[in-house]
């Protein structure tokens, strides 16, 4: 289309009353909203609001009930993500797309008719061309079962930029993305903008909203709740706007009392298949009724290191546990989780990857509860009543949107399925919670529910240890801050005194050498999942 | 709104997922396409036969309900049918795709025969009888966490691996009818100890066939309390929805994927203690007679509920016992049973699409511009 | 061993059960379904006093068939496969008033119940015809200089490596022997009576291991095509296979089990007693042999199996003569054979009298196991 | 020449084996893990045999080039009815892969031996088969001078045409899935569909088309097994078990039908290997055909230890998509 005279009027993506359901919820309900070449709009909305599908109907993942859509002006039927190209519009999702044994240009490359002979040479030279003219940084011949996270979404990027997309959307791209890359990434959709494109970015990162885009639409439980001009708005009002009513968005952050030592690490390294070292030497110390931050580039060992103390990674060294009942000392080295529960260690873990490892997707809210507890009780068998209140007692709590207790947690929207996990780790009053960024893709205000249940917990008594990406809550939050990078301690700072600035630097401490080859071992390791 | 010169078609008929449906109505489309199946099958054993299809349909009733007798057989071959098939349901909870309950079976049941055949003279008969009980357990069980110990290690591809044991197994039982075979050099081995009945399971009330159904009624019942109520029917349906969930919650995963194909294994170890002792009192390389195959569609047509498979079973073995009445009473070729039973099983499978999505026709042309 | 209510019956009203171990589609029970036809005919009865059970396994399966047949109101029930015997013996016992009629089997004239019989043919007469077109097939090979006098090896496919078929290649090779004496023979079991692969593989091994005819002992249609492609002379079995393999197939034998059925149910009618073991031979019809293809016969053969057969009936020849074979290089004035079926296998009836093996004169059933001078088994180990 | 007679009955015992696993080695690069094969093999043996039979019984004088053709036909429209079947079923209404292989397995086999037997009754031979030699015939001819060039001609040359179609379409089959855009959709399809739909492949044809394909491929096992290996006899069951040797094969050749060219003869070779070991007794040689599935075997657990990727199933296989799942 880049050939054809774009009419200025005429927005490149007009939906208008667009509604879809899945089952008894409505995901989309009459919603229309607009954008035209050379714009960026946001679409903000609380989890569970419906970005995703109205996005996917246009990127023809989905096909709405009802509603029309226009593409520079004229109605179009979009009933395949093929017919979505044809209109040039690509579209980056939440969940990478991307063929894990392939090589980037293969993926790059899938499903196109490009004329000519099937050549992945001259695709990559092409891929090598884009990336220079924006900036990236690839190896067309990768695998993407080596890369790290960004490199995949690099990946995604250049996918949509080869097909020569008009119109580009993006799901939460930054979710993933250290503060660094996202700003690469700001940069290079700015210029994309300026070259005319249209497009569209789902984030719920305020800042980001106000930094990049130029409009803002609004989703509110399902319905359009109307587009403001970036320019003309605020924080607060935005999330007025989301939310249907004003919230607080400060952090109370009390002293901690009476800390003890609590969980104790003393020289743990952690090796991969491979033999590629994740951690070296890491120890620290986490007291009790004190939030330890973890902060870090992602893929740099935090992710072995909570899994190390729940006893789901093999490491050398210790790992004490100072019990507050017995006075006693466990080494809970090379633990299973079994094994550790049984010594009598609570420990609560709310994983990175809430699905995959947190919780079932497809088992129902009553009997993902009952993951934690369901060998409480003599005999062999099943005790369902007390997890049936309890998982009534925690949709009430933290005001979980679900049909019912009995709903299946794959139905639900992320930030729901995160209150669901959060609050079952929260539910066995441990005595270390460990949480691996927790708000992840979570609501501005389903992200304070949050903070103020660890603070909570903190105030109780627990050593809440807290890897986050977001340095500004991070400051905000914890009590201390530790920084990690390439599988070491860089330092460790006091939260309430230390500087954005300070932490950013000793991220990068020591990553001039190790650092590729870490992120490309996690990649590795996450992609084997 | 100007014409565009090519106007896309909204599509003809748009496929949702349901939410849930209520359960009459679910049977009652399980029930509209099992009549619908009846009819096909009827058409076509029409066109292959021309004879009249309610006809065909009284003949097979008749097969499979004419006498006392047969109602006996019936029940018989349906305890056996559902005997694995209850026990290949703890897997397939796990998704461990155990497609070797053929050979499990089929070991059980060699077992038992050499328990019978090596020491039906030098033990006792309620001796004879445990120990027979627990070699054909155990060799099911062996057969069975063979590949579960690969899989659950290596994540070796438990489908192709059991479905190659059950040919391990067939041939290990040809091996040894050659070497029991009465007389040499038969390949038969011929009804074991039927002069002294030893180590045969007793008839119950002058009913042969009453302990194996018994047992089986027995196993069927302890397995849906299992599954559904016990802490490690819990783990499994965990592992077998995600490995990496039990993991994080300390579910041993290895240890359950084990336990359970032991227990898959054991049951249809069982089954062929039932078959060899319990009916035919031999043992060939047929004597599963493809159960372990049709177990799995059983089980999955059951929906992996116990209960269930009391009916799914006994619509298979219906199927073949009337499919048998209808070859000798119209002297057609028997495969013809394999035929409609294949047709209706289509059928079956294709109901659960309609159960869980519905299907929504184009809309009227909207109102647009 | 209650009393035959032989009285009740009549022609009008018996009933004729049938159990077969395959379907038509196997050559093994396409026979006794032929031969029932036959004997329904001759014998004027309407379908349906005929009933039929195929497919039924060598199970318990067996015994629920032929109680099945009972409560129908069979009066006399045929099952036609050697491992039915033990249960058709319990159904013989369940049902005293039913007469049984086993084909193959062994059992009967030890148990001696007054309502279970056993019966067979003597298809080694069968096979010895064939046999002598076998060898005169050698001969014309040898006189054309084809083979020498040494390398007329012919190859044999047996199924199992018991009596039945020991008893059928031997006297095979014996036939064959009587017109060509320097042949010998190779065999190969496959340890099935309906393999198609097997028989094939063992047909075409036997053949590039310069075997220059095939006969064999099994079901399927393996060997014939397997001779058929690589070129060399089969002698088959069953029927024949004449339209499949139109220049290599010479002859075939088969049992026709037409008169048993005549005798068993004829005897039935008129209150007669049925024997335990009754055994058909080529004076009762039992054993055919079919039409010579004469495009791939050695000129004469009909006629030299012709003679011989007369010769067989008159008692003028014996298919197991010791005189004409040698076991271990020696030949043999006694031999012990096994007739009285019992698990150890207790040699327990002199066979050999007057200069021959009497073979399917004590029972009906094969018992020839001797393993003669000439034939090489390459699969079984003594 | 023992041995040479021995390779080449290993390669004609490998053909049928080899059509079957490339048959399924599309079918399953699609994420389709069809254990309907054996059925469909089945069914294309059949296919050819009616096709042949009805311009034997019709056709005063065979000609050549029909009397390949028509059983080529029909033995293809049957087996890619059976596909049909089976994609519909499980793409469309996304039923269970293995529930629904199974089935069509037993269908496919019950198919086969019930028109079989039919058939046969219609002929009224002695024995119960169905007789295609003439057909067979043409199916036969072999490469000239084969039998002139001794064991070079024997092991290489006297195959029939099918079988030089097997290992050219294998080799065909290869160089698509590896070396052009539809292999590379194909493979994206059944490593993760949701990624090649986003990618706007039609995953749902490429699906139908992969197991149509495959199973037209596999059918084809079917008839060469009746027209070559039994020179047209018709035999019920005949055919055994080949069709799970074939799947079998699939993992041995690592999901590459080039591969499975080698793969396909040393798992004929074992099929009959027991036939050539001198003084094995008949129970022996029960044992000795367990080793096709026991290398099988081992070979799976060799590729899973060393969990290399590139020999691993496609990552979908036997799974449901449907696009608006999550
Ligand atoms: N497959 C589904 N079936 C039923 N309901 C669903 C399904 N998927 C999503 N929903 C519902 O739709 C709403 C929005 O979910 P979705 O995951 O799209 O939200 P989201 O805005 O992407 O939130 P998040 O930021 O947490 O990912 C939720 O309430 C969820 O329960
Ligand atoms: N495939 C699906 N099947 C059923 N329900 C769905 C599906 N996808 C989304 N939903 C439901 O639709 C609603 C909207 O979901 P959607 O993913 O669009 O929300 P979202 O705004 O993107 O949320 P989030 O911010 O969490 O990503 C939710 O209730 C969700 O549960
Ligand atoms: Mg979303
Ligand atoms: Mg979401």
């Amino acid at each position: 289309m880049s050939g054809q005279e774009k009419n200025e009027g005429v927005p490149a993506i007009r939906l208008h009353n667009i509604s879809k359901r899945f089952g008894s919820v409505i995901a989309n309900d009459s919603v229309s909203l607009s954008v035209r070449h050379g714009e960026i709009l946001s679409v903000l909305g609380e989890n569970g609001s419906g970005k995703t599908t109205l996005m996917n109907m246009i990127a023809g993942i989905y096909y709405p009930d009802s509603g029309q859509i226009f593409v520079d002006g004229k109605e179009v039927m979009i009933r395949s993500p093929k017919d979505a190209f044809r209109y040039q519009i690509g579209m980056i999702h939440q969940h990478f797309k991307l063929v894990d044994v392939f090589s980037a240009t293969e993926n790059i490359v899938l499903g196109l008719e490009e004329e000519g002979r099937y050549s992945l040479k001259r695709s990559a030279k092409r891929i090598r061309e884009i990336s220079e003219q924006y900036g990236f940084d690839l190896d067309p011949d990768k695998k993407i079962y080596e890369m790290s996270v960004s490199e995949k979404q690099t990946v995604e990027i250049i996918k949509v930029l080869y097909r020569g997309a008009d119109i580009l959307i993006l799901d939460e791209p930054t979710a993933v993305l250290t503060p660094q890359e996202t700003q690469k990434l700001f940069a290079i959709l700015r210029r994309m903008r300026d070259d005319g494109k249209a497009i569209i970015i789902i984030t719920h990162k305020l800042h980001e909203v106000l930094s990049l885009s130029d409009e803002v639409a609004v989703l509110c439980k399902g319905k359009y709740a109307g587009t403001v001009k970036t320019a003309e708005t605020n924080e607060s009002a935005l999330t007025e706007m989301m939310v249907g009513k004003k919230v607080t968005l400060n952090i109370e952050r009390s002293e901690p009392k009476d800390p003890q030592d609590r969980l104790e690490v003393k020289g743990i390294t952690c090796r991969s298949r491979e033999g590629v070292e994740l951690l070296r030497d890491v120890s620290f110390v986490a007291r009790s009724g004190e939030i330890l931050g973890i902060a870090g580039i992602a893929g740099s060992g935090q992710r072995e290191l909570l899994e190390a103390i729940a006893g789901l990674q093999h490491v050398d060294g210790e790992i004490l546990y100072h019990n507050p009942k017995t006075g006693q000392i466990d080494n809970l080295c090379d633990k299973t989780p079994l094994q550790i529960r049984e010594l009598g260690v609570r420990l609560s873990f709310v994983p990175e990857d809430r699905l995959g490892m947190g919780l079932v997707g497809n088992m129902d809210i009553v009997d993902n509860i009952m993951l934690r507890s369901y060998k409480k009780g003599k005999g062999i068998f099943l005790e369902r009543s007390k997890p049936k209140n309890l998982a009534e007692q925690i949709i009430r709590d933290l005001e979980v949107v679900t049909p019912s207790a009995s709903t299946p947690v794959r139905r639900l929207s992320g930030g729901n399925v995160q209150k669901v996990l959060v609050g079952r780790e929260i539910a066995a009053s441990p005595k270390v919670l460990m949480a691996a960024y927790p708000v992840r893709g979570l609501d501005i205000n389903a992200s304070f529910t949050i903070y103020r249940l660890f603070n909570q917990q903190k105030e109780n008594g627990t050593a809440v240890i807290f890897v986050g990406e977001d340095l500004d809550v991070l400051l905000a939050l914890c009590d201390r801050i530790m920084v990690i990078s390439s599988g070491r301690i860089a330092g460790t700072v006091d939260a309430r005194t230390a500087t954005k600035e300070q932490i950013g630097l000793l991220m990068t401490k020591n990553t001039t050498d190790a650092y590729a080859d870490v992120s490309q071992k996690g990649g590795a390791a996450d992609a084997a999942q | 709104m100007p014409h565009s010169e090519q106007k896309v078609r909204e599509p003809l008929f748009h496929i949702a997922k349901r939410d849930s449906i209520v359960w009459w109505k679910a049977w009652l489309i399980r029930g509209v396409v099992l009549l619908a199946a009846l009819v096909f099958a009827g058409l076509v054993s029409f066109l292959l036969t021309k004879e009249n299809p309610l006809r065909i349909y009284m003949t097979m009733l008749e097969g499979a309900f004419g006498t006392q007798r047969r109602i006996w057989g019936l029940m018989q071959n349906l305890a056996m049918l559902l005997c694995v098939s209850v026990a290949v349901t703890p897997a397939f909870k796990m998704r461990f795709w155990n497609i070797g309950a053929e050979g499990q079976v089929l070991i059980g049941g060699l077992a038992t025969a050499a328990c019978m055949i090596l020491l039906g003279d030098k033990l006792p008969n309620p001796l004879l009888l445990l120990v027979m009980i627990a070699a054909s357990v155990a060799a099911g069980a062996v057969w069975g966490v063979i590949p579960a110990f690969f899989r659950a290690n290596w994540q070796t591809n438990e489908t192709l691996f059991t479905l190659m044991m059950n040919y391990i197994a067939i041939q290990l039982v040809s091996f040894f009818t050659y070497k029991w075979s009465v007389p040499k050099g038969s390949g038969q081995v011929g009804v074991i100890n039927r002069a002294t009945h030893a180590g045969w399971l007793p008839s119950l009330g002058g009913h042969d066939y009453l302990i194996n159904i018994i047992i089986v009624l027995l196993i069927t019942f302890a397995m849906y309390v299992y599954l559904k109520y016990s802490k490690q029917g819990y783990e499994i349906a965990v592992v077998g929805e995600s490995e990496n969930t039990a993991r994080y919650i300390g579910i041993p995963v290895k240890k359950v994927i084990i336990r359970t194909m032991l227990i898959s294994g054991a049951i249809c170890g069982i089954s062929g203690l039932l078959m060899v002792a319990g009916t035919d009192h031999t043992i060939s390389r047929d004597t599963a007679a493809g159960r372990g195959f049709t177990a799995i569609m059983v089980s999955w047509l059951a929906k992996f509920n116990s209960f269930y498979m009391i009916l799914t079973s006994f619509l298979i073995v219906f199927l073949q016992k009337g499919a048998t009445e209808i070859s000798t009473a119209f002297s057609l070729n028997e495969s013809f049973s394999d035929i409609i039973t294949g047709i209706i099983i289509f059928f079956i499978i294709s109901s659960e699409f309609f159960i869980q999505y519905s299907v929504r026709f184009r809309r009227k042309e909207a109102a647009a511009s | 061993s209650a009393e035959v209510g032989v009285n009740e019956v009549s022609k009008e009203t018996v009933k004729v059960g049938l159990i077969c171990l395959h379907d038509e589609n196997s050559t093994y029970d396409l026979n006794f379904l032929k031969g029932l036809e036959e004997a329904k005919q001759s014998l004027g009865l309407s379908d349906d006093q005929i009933i039929i059970k195929k497919n039924v396994p060598e199970t318990n399966e067996c015994k629920e068939a032929a109680a099945d047949l009972a409560d129908r109101g069979c009066d006399i029930i045929f099952a036609d496969s050697f491992g039915h015997e033990p249960y058709l013996l319990e159904a013989a016992e369940e049902f005293p008033g039913v007469q049984f009629c086993h084909a193959t089997g062994t059992m009967a004239h030890t148990e001696k119940r007054g309502n279970f019989h056993d019966a067979f043919a003597s298809i080694y007469q069968g096979r010895y015809l064939a046999g002598i077109a076998a060898g005169m097939k050698l001969n014309e090979m040898i006189d054309a200089g084809k083979i020498k006098p040494e390398e007329a090896v012919m190859g044999y496919v047996g199924a199992y490596t018991y009596a039945e078929v020991i008893s059928g290649y031997t006297s095979f090779y014996l036939g064959a022997k009587s017109v060509c004496p320097t042949t010998t023979m190779q065999v190969q079991f496959t340890g099935s009576w309906y393999d198609e692969t097997a028989e094939k593989e063992a047909a075409t091994k036997l053949i590039s291991a310069g075997c220059v005819l095939i006969s064999q002992h099994a079901d399927s249609m393996g060997a014939p095509t397997a001779c058929e492609t690589a070129g060399v002379p089969n002698i088959s079995y069953n029927g024949s296979t004449q339209d499949a393999c139109p220049n290599t197939f010479i002859v075939s034998s088969r049992i026709n089990w037409t008169p048993y059925y005549e005798y068993a149910i004829n005897a039935l009618l008129n209150g007669g007693e049925i024997g335990y073991d009754w055994t058909g031979d080529l004076t009762t019809g039992s054993v055919l042999l079919t039409d010579v293809n004469e495009q791939a016969a050695a000129p004469g053969t009909a006629d030299a199996i012709r003679k011989a057969s007369e010769d067989l009936k008159s008692g003028a020849i014996h298919v197991f003569d010791t005189a004409n074979f040698t076991v271990d290089g020696s030949t043999l004035t006694t031999y012990l054979a096994d007739v009285d079926t019992d698990p150890e296998y207790k040699p327990d009836t002199e066979a050999i009298k007057d200069g021959y093996f009497h073979e399917s004169e004590f029972r009906s059933a094969p018992y020839f196991d001797l393993r003669i001078d000439g034939i090489t088994t390459l699969n079984e180990m003594y | 020449m023992m041995w040479a007679g021995f390779l080449q009955r290993a390669i004609m015992q490998g053909i049928p084996l080899l059509y079957g696993s490339t048959g399924e080695i599309i079918t399953e690069k699609s994420g389709m893990l069809n254990l309907g094969i054996p059925g469909i093999m089945y069914v294309g043996g059949i296919g050819g045999v009616i096709g042949a039979f009805l311009y034997e019984q019709n056709a005063a004088v065979l000609n050549p080039l029909l009397a390949v053709l028509i059983p080529l036909l029909c033995s293809m429209t049957g087996s890619l009815l059976m596909g049909l079947i089976y994609s519909f079923l499980t793409v469309t209404l996304r039923a269970n892969q293995n529930v629904t292989g199974l089935a069509l397995t037993t269908f496919g086999v019950g198919f086969g031996n019930f028109f079989g037997g039919s058939l046969a009754k219609l002929t009224g031979s002695d024995v119960p088969s169905i007789n295609l030699t003439a057909t067979s015939a043409f199916f036969r001819t072999s490469l000239p001078f084969s039998d002139q060039l001794g064991w070079f001609g024997q092991i290489f040359l006297s195959h029939s045409f099918l079988a030089y179609a097997a290992i050219v379409i294998a080799l065909l089959c290869s160089f698509i899935l590896t070396k052009t855009r539809v292999g590379l959709h194909l493979r994206a399809v059944g490593e993760n569909p949701a990624t090649a739909d986003a990618a706007g492949i039609n995953v749902g044809k490429y699906k139908y088309l992969a197991t149509c394909i495959g199973s037209m491929i596999a059918g084809l096992g079917g008839l060469y097994y009746v027209m070559d290996y039994a020179n047209g006899v018709w035999s019920n069951d005949g055919f055994g078990d080949r069709g799970w040797l074939a799947i079998a094969l699939v993992i041995f050749a690592v999901w590459r039908p080039n591969f499975g060219i080698l793969g396909s003869i040393l798992f004929g070779g074992l099929y009959i290997v027991h036939n050539y070991i001198r003084d094995l007794d008949v129970s022996g040689q029960e044992l000795f055909k367990m080793l096709p599935y026991v290398v099988t075997i081992l070979f799976l657990v060799i590729i899973s230890i060393r969990s290399k990727r590139e020999a691993q199933p496609p990552a979908h296989l036997g799974l449901p998509y449907f696009r608006e799942e999550r």
